[in-house]
């Protein structure tokens, strides 16, 4: 998911960005590690927290005069749902725009399509659309209309195939039909064909991968009416850094489906302006308008929602949750699809033995971190993956804090006087990664009681990236969101080959998740991933510290919309109560 | 008086030139390219490869500054790599509101520091003279980024007298000219928007005119107490004139000559500043934009920025010089 | 006329002519003790001097270690739960439970190094461009006139690019840090101090006493050493002082755009304000002990710069 | 009773004594004199007399009866303890006038037709200066406006004073400036100082000055900025003036030249008192104080052999004692004797009066 424009460094780089949960595991999230926040209740379901804050009366004068203001860390980019990956982007295409499949929590759940079943195979898709669903140019929703979407993305030309445009659409189908070799998409498209009879619509795919079913809920996909796609058949994208077609920068020439129409576009004052859709085929939105402005600055959101200049805003500090409730502002906790992990680079004696790399496990106290510096709703992770996910497996391998410990096998291990390099990123916080500093600080501290000289690396974040894939830092901070509920978004992209990134060989690791990657049965694959996640922890890579979830504000005289672990909050809930 | 001013300009824009070869080279050497912003984290070594090719990073420096400036010649700055958005366009939205912080900032300074200047002056010695003078520099010596978050704090959010943030209240509904909120509102008579727009420029304009006001109190100070010892000033005292014409034709003109000058040069000395206030008021100027084409490495919006701040930079110089001329008879007859 | 007489009238014109001599003496000595009795001075030479004090004595009077997060524990950024002075921790903790009276004190010395260390490098190059600028142009003949010209349109725009390009770059080579707060800030200080010495030592070099000396043949460059030199120092060392408290206020302000990174190692206020921008609401006194260090100190170094100016300026002396 | 009555005027700048008990007066239609070397106070009596000096920091005009001014009693034989030092030059005067809690200790009486103009409050002054005394400064160069025209600078005299406006008030700028010789008035009034010579300037000081028909008009050195020549046409267009209009000229100079050109009656000055005044045929035919005999030895005579060497006076205006102990001429006087230092030298005679003890050896 790619970063929003981050004006300024405190600013949160992008939303936890689109992701859907692959719903497969029954209940929605198996019971999470049991550390959590200390003042929660035992059995506090770090996944879907429920909602306790009841059905307050509506006050509906207000919500049909005034907007509701959300501030937002970034501008969005594009008002074409396909040509965007950031998670500003998503926000504002989600409330305009639908997509086949939706996401409830972390469960698949019924979008535009009623209902769906796939093939032994995995690689048939049909979908049963829903009836009487027009887009907002009145155009009725049917599975060609579907079909021309699809086919629409496939045969993307010249600068839509490159990856800072169209990067979801890659990643999930592997290429186009023909791969423009100016873009540098090698990958074969595994995208067959578009079949529609009625409001019928099969999706036919070469192979299958567990990116589906729940790559279907991805904002990227949504559908938008046929006019609108022969509308801007004839726009360009000549090169990969020419500018985006004028189309989607205005208001008015893409409709969608979705509960409110777009209003306005103020670049210069940075405000997107969104009205009530009177014919949506769901719930119609409760508030008549929605803006969207944005706040680059955290403690600037803060202090516009506190002045009522704002009714609530996304990617609040954790310092500011606790002082927002203490003053009567409500700050829903969203439940947790995300991991930060300290990497050990076994290119870097003395990381490639096990017993090192288990001793500094040992001597990290995340749960201090988890407590002091996340929001509230984090807790420890124990393995390379959020709790909601398939394949989350209970008995992997754990590193409680014993200082104690960790300095004693050091000592075995012949590491008493380890002086080790420890990278960190500035100039950027993203949602698995609050304050990255104060983060580094903690863990310096613990590994300094323990004996280790650290040797702080400060990195911008522009060229963090490649320096640690590059393998040059031993230790290193890094996370990642998930996009949507697939365990190979986790586990695929760091441990299916040997990298330089983490520096070691382990055919055990890397076949265990292949097999899981390409089983289409279910509960096989549930089976598959868990032995995975036993199999990298055994390695310990590297020290798995935290799920966190991004806060999100709101005033007291607001009724929530339902928080999503993938930030996938729907605005239509949103309404102004007569206030308690 | 005109060629001299066009030498200088013609000098002007000759080491512009080389400044934008110069800068364009030296960000290119800066390590990460801006392909690592515009792709998550977990995007593929391959994927990044794709990009940098695509975006034609790879090319040796001399021919991407060619294709720079061929694009300049025909005034197509090229799209921001981060927004994918044209950078003229980008530009021209956030320019404005840099402008309209910046002239209220040295509206204030103005406005303030010249009368204080005189009263230093007039009081020379006084502890009239020292309170005003060191009251002036504690502007400067409180780091404005934290003056802003303090103002907020007190008049915006505990006493609620002014709004936090934004230009104008979210969702006002104005008719955009130049996009300068106040001067739009005032010449479309819709005076609701241009009061709207000064409550939100109050609180960011005082933060921002700490830096130009302490200037401009020290140099009104220096300059009045030069002229009020000049034997013109004795002889309009001679000629029995009101207090009021000795200080206003007398002195305060003779005074205004080094003022106008110093006044010309602190404008550009507001941009580092406009910058921090930007971030904290949510104004969305060119300060925030820069910002972030710098640490997002999106060279295209960075050179167009350079190339605006350069010409601005001129242009003060050159209105400065022809001020100069219109305020000092002297300068303009001679040359 | 007996001699008695006359001896009296010697000693009455004697006493007359000693009051008048108080007055002279060196450029100097005659501002030093003119700013003695100037207040801005003297308050300026106080906070310069316990500033300076506590810089020095800092580290060994500092009661914890600066960086050990010895209470750790009973500190809680998410809820804003820092202890605020008590007894064993006067100023109380920071946001990661290190004692934050101790920060202060060891923190002046860093402040005080990344307003010296800048400041220098400022100076040196600024001064040594300007020097070349100004001697080239005077003695250089038409080549000489054409290098100073060449020069000093590079100066002119360097003060056009903003501060802020500079820094993030110097950031992006070094990683932020405050080694890279320093250059930056004082490299930005260079075509200031450029400019300012070539504009007085151009002035000094129109002044008779260099027509003199060339008249009568001395070396030009023994003349721009030892007399043009020397003479338009005064107002550079005022400018210096006054660099001084803008390269605190430029360091805080760099950090707080996360370019000044502040390093495990050693506190230093502009970082500390800035790291503790964020809790400005609900813990203000994390940011408001700095904040008042490096306004405090930066009004010391501007209030005793303001003085040396005024008492070195030629147009105002005149008037004493 | 003359214009202008100046009794017992005294000048101080703090511990320093500028003027220390001038008298003398300026009858109707007269031009009188006042001599000395620079630095014997005669600019700061000008200056003292039209209320230009800047009053004490705090502000209250110096009481009419003033005490004597601060100078500590000198213990015979003992040492000088307030250091008193020579009252500072005209041209060092101007900056000290400014320094901090510098302004001057202005005592004593300038009877104007009939008023003490001393006395008066700062706005009544403001009311009469420019309308009832004028003054004309030394250095035309920088006593006038450079960045404001010229016919501007009349024109706002005549709107003080007069209530002219507009084209009426340009008209009567032009002629002014045709009164006092300049060419092509009209397109002068839009010019600036810069466009003129120093002759020119001084031209338009004295029509500024003469705007309103004042009845007194001070002229404080006005010929010594320039050359030669000019000097002749400016002291003839003053005599013109004063003839034409029968307005009192108090001639500030220490070119004895410029006296004998124009003035009717002397007074001779020296460290701040007046040591001889005559009407000016008496004075250059017998001059008594030693002081005046040196400054009429130094002018170089026509009527003398060419190789005749000059008597200069020896010393400067620095080797001085403070007149309380004696005649401060003292010093430098060739026929200094005890008296002269016993005590305080009074200022003898009637129409030729002069303060010096030895006098009568001299004559």
């Amino acid at each position: 998911m790619r970063t929003s424009p981050t004006p300024i460094r405190r600013a949160l780089a992008a939303a936890a960005g689109a992701a859907m949960a692959l719903g497969l595991l029954a209940a929605c999230g198996s019971d999470g590690e049991s550390g959590g926040d200390a003042d929660t209740a035992e059995d506090f379901d770090f996944s879907c927290p429920e909602r306790t804050d009841g059905e307050p009366a509506a006050d509906a004068a207000r919500n049909d005069s005034q907007p509701f203001v959300f501030g937002t860390p970034g501008d969005p980019t594009s008002l074409d749902p396909i040509l965007a990956s950031d998670g500003e982007t998503f926000r504002v295409n989600r409330q305009v725009f639908d997509t086949l499949l939706d996401a409830d929590c972390t469960d698949t759940v019924p979008g535009l399509a009623e209902s769906y079943e796939q093939n032994e195979e995995g690689t048939e898709w049909t979908f049963h659309l829903r009836e009487g669903v027009t887009f907002h140019d009145g155009q009725a929703l049917d599975g060609a209309a579907v079909c021309k979407n699809f086919e629409r993305w496939a045969n993307f030309k010249a600068g839509y195939q490159s990856p800072n445009f169209t990067y979801y659409y890659s990643s999930v189908f592997g290429g186009f039909a023909e791969n423009d070799p100016a873009m540098g998409i090698e990958a074969e498209s595994i995208y067959k064909g578009c079949a529609a009879d009625g409001l019928d619509v099969t999706i036919s795919l070469s192979k299958y991968t567990s990116s589906f079913p729940g790559a279907f809920t991805l904002e990227s996909l949504s559908i938008i009416s046929p006019a609108s796609i022969d509308a801007v058949a004839d726009a360009a994208i000549p090169t990969a850094d020419s500018p985006l077609p004028e189309y989607t920068q205005t208001v008015g020439t893409l409709a969608g489906t979705g509960p409110y129409k777009l209003e306005s576009w103020d670049h210069s004052s940075q405000e997107v302006v969104l009205t009530r859709n009177d014919e949506y085929f769901g719930e119609p939105a409760k508030v008549k308008t929605v803006i969207f402005k944005t706040i680059s600055d955290e403690t600037a959101r803060r202090q516009a929602l506190e002045a009522g200049d704002i009714h609530g805003y996304d990617l609040a500090a954790p310092a500011d949750a606790q002082s927002l409730l203490d003053a009567g502002y409500q700050v829903p906790v969203r439940g947790v699809f995300n991991l930060l992990y300290l990497a050990y680079t076994q290119s870097h004696a003395p990381l490639e033995d096990h017993a090192v790399r288990e001793a500094l496990s040992y001597a990290i106290d995340r749960e201090r971190i988890v407590n002091s510096v996340l929001p509230a709703g984090g807790m420890v992770a124990t393995q390379f993956m959020p709790p909601s996910l398939e394949g989350y497996s209970e008995d992997v391998a754990t590193y409680d804090y014993d200082a104690e410990k960790a300095k004693q096998m050091l000592a075995d291990a012949g590491a008493e006087d380890l002086s080790i390099t420890f990278c960190y990123p500035t100039d950027v916080t993203r949602p698995y990664m609050p304050a990255p500093k104060d983060i580094f600080d903690m863990i310096s501290s613990d590994l300094q009681a323990a004996g280790v000289t650290v040797e702080a690396k400060p990195i911008t974040w522009v060229d963090y990236i490649p320096t640690t894939r590059s393998g040059e830092c031993p230790l290193y901070l890094l996370g990642w969101t998930g996009d949507f509920a697939d365990p190979y978004n986790f586990l695929g992209t760091w441990f299916a080959t040997e990298s330089t990134e983490w520096g070691f060989d382990n055919q055990e690791v890397f076949d265990a998740i292949a097999t899981a990657n390409t089983e289409p049965d279910q509960a096989t694959r549930v089976d598959l991933w868990k032995t995975a996640n036993e199999a990298v922890m055994e390695e310990l890579p590297g020290l798995p510290i935290s799920s966190s979830p991004p806060s999100i504000a709101f005033a007291p005289d607001v009724y929530p919309p339902d928080v999503s672990p993938l930030t996938r909050e729907d605005f239509s809930q949103v309404y102004f109560t007569t206030g308690s | 008086m005109l060629r001299y001013t066009v030498k200088r300009l013609l000098q002007l824009s000759v080491a512009l030139l080389g400044l934008s070869l110069l800068l364009f080279a030296w960000f290119k050497a800066l390590p990460g390219g801006p392909e690592n912003r515009l792709l998550p984290e977990n995007a593929t070594d391959q994927q990044r490869e794709a990009l940098r090719a695509a975006l034609g990073l790879d090319e040796p420096v001399w021919t991407q500054y060619g294709e720079f400036l061929a694009r300049i010649v025909r005034l197509d700055f090229g799209s921001s790599l981060s927004s994918g958005r044209p950078i003229a366009t980008e530009l021209a939205e956030r320019l404005p509101a840099t402008v309209e912080l910046s002239l209220a900032a040295m509206l204030i300074a103005v406005g303030l520091g010249i009368p204080l200047g005189y009263l230093a002056a007039k009081r020379r010695g006084t502890w009239v003279d020292f309170s005003t003078v060191s009251g002036s520099l504690l502007g400067t010596c409180i780091p404005i980024f934290f003056l802003a978050a303090m103002l907020k704090v007190v008049f915006a959010q505990e006493l609620g007298w002014l709004p936090t943030t934004f230009r104008l209240t979210a969702g006002a509904d104005f008719t955009e000219v130049t996009g300068l909120r106040v001067f739009d509102g005032l010449i479309t008579g819709e005076l609701d928007i241009a009061w709207d727009a000064v409550r939100h420029l109050i609180l960011p304009a005082i933060a921002l005119s700490s830096i130009p006001l302490a200037v401009i109190v020290r140099i009104t100070r220096a300059s009045v107490l030069d002229v009020v010892g000049e034997d013109y000033v004795r002889t309009a005292d001679a000629k029995g004139l009101k207090p009021a014409t000795v200080r206003g034709r007398h002195v305060m003109r003779n005074a205004m000559l080094p003022i106008a000058t110093i006044i010309g040069l602190l404008l550009g000395s507001l941009f580092a500043g406009a910058v921090l206030t930007e971030s904290v008021f949510a104004f969305g100027g060119i300060g925030s934009f820069v910002y972030q084409a710098t640490t997002e490495r999106d060279y295209p919006a960075l050179m167009g920025f350079i190339l605006v701040i350069a010409v601005f930079y001129v242009v003060i110089n050159l209105i400065v010089d022809l001020s100069y001329g219109l305020l000092d008879p002297r300068v303009r007859v001679r040359k | 006329m007996t001699i008695a007489k006359i001896e009296k009238l010697d000693r009455l014109i004697e006493a007359t002519a000693t009051a008048r001599d108080a007055r002279t003496g060196s450029l100097w000595r005659q501002s030093i003790r003119r700013m003695r009795r100037s207040p801005m001075a003297i308050t300026g030479a106080v906070i310069v001097g316990l500033f300076v004090l506590v810089a020095v004595v800092g580290p060994w009077v500092a009661p914890y270690d600066p960086t050990a997060q010895t209470w750790g524990r009973e500190v809680f950024l998410n809820r804003n739960i820092f202890p605020g002075p008590r007894p064993e921790n006067w100023f109380g903790l920071d946001h990661l439970g290190r004692d934050m009276f101790s920060r202060m004190i060891v923190g002046a010395r860093q402040t005080l190094l990344v307003g010296v260390v800048a400041t220098f490098i400022g100076f040196i190059a600024g001064a040594f461009i300007g020097g070349i600028a100004a001697a080239a142009g005077t003695f250089g003949g038409r080549w000489g006139e054409r290098l100073e010209a060449v020069i000093m349109r590079a100066v002119d725009v360097a003060l056009a690019i903003p501060m802020l390009l500079l820094a993030l770059s110097v950031a992006a080579l070094l990683g932020p840090s405050l080694r890279t707060v320093m250059i930056a800030v004082g490299v930005a200080q260079i075509p200031i101090f450029a400019r300012l010495l070539r504009g007085s030592m151009l002035a000094q070099a129109h002044s008779d006493y260099v027509l003199a000396a060339i008249a009568i043949g001395v070396p030009k460059g023994r003349i721009v050493v030892s007399h043009i030199l020397p003479n338009s120092l005064g107002p550079v060392i005022v400018q210096a002082t006054l660099v001084l408290a803008t390269a605190i206020i430029e360091a805080a302000a760099l950090s707080y755009l996360g370019l000044g990174n502040p390093d495990p190692g050693s506190a230093e206020w502009g970082t500390m304000l800035a790291d503790a921008q964020r809790f400005l609401s609900g813990a203000p006194q994390l940011a408001i002990y700095p904040a008042i260090g490096i306004i405090v100190t930066a009004l010391g170094f501007t209030l005793l710069g303001e003085a040396m100016r005024e008492s070195l300026d030629p147009r105002l002396r005149r008037q004493e | 009773m003359a214009l202008l009555e100046v009794e017992d005027l005294r000048v101080a700048f703090g511990a320093s004594t500028a003027v220390d008990g001038v008298s003398f007066s300026v009858p109707e239609g007269k031009v009188v004199g006042l001599v000395g070397e620079s630095g014997c106070g005669k600019s700061v009596t000008s200056l003292a007399i039209m209320g230009l000096l800047p009053k004490r920091r705090n502000g209250r005009p110096a009481p009419v009866t003033a005490s004597r001014p601060v100078t500590v009693e000198a213990a015979d034989g003992g040492t000088v303890a307030a250091p008193t030092g020579p009252p500072p030059s005209a041209t060092a005067v101007a900056p000290v006038l400014r320094r901090r809690g510098s302004g001057a200790d202005v005592s004593g009486r300038a009877v104007f037709d009939g008023t003490d103009l001393l006395s008066l409050a700062p706005a009544a002054m403001r009311r009469r200066r420019g309308k009832d005394l004028a003054m004309v400064f030394q250095d035309p160069l920088s006593s006038l406006n450079p960045v404001v025209p010229i016919g501007r600078q009349i024109t706002e005299v005549l709107e003080r004073h007069r209530g002219l406006k507009g084209d009426k008030a340009s008209k009567e700028a032009a002629n002014l400036l045709d009164r006092v010789g300049i060419p092509d008035p009209t397109r002068r009034l839009k010019e600036y100082p810069h466009q003129l010579s120093g002759g020119m300037r001084q031209r338009v000081l004295i029509a500024i000055a003469v705007a309103c028909n004042p009845r007194l008009l001070i002229a404080d050195e006005p010929t010594t900025a320039l050359d030669v020549t000019i000097q002749a046409q400016i002291l003839e267009l003053l005599k013109d003036l004063v003839e034409a209009e029968g307005t009192a000229l108090l001639m500030i100079t220490h070119d004895l030249g410029v006296v004998a050109g124009i003035c009717d009656e002397v007074n001779v000055l020296y460290s701040g008192r007046v040591v001889e005044s005559a009407p000016v045929r008496e004075l250059f035919a017998a001059p008594t104080h030693p002081y005046t005999v040196g400054l009429l030895g130094s002018i170089p005579r026509l009527d003398l052999p060419i190789h005749e060497p000059l008597t200069p006076i020896r010393g400067s205006i620095a080797d001085v004692i403070r007149w309380h102990d004696g005649c401060a001429f003292a010093p430098r006087c060739d026929r200094v004797a005890a008296p002269c230092v016993a005590g305080e030298p009074a200022l003898v005679g009637a129409v030729h009066a002069h303060r010096c003890v030895m006098a009568e050896e001299v004559a």
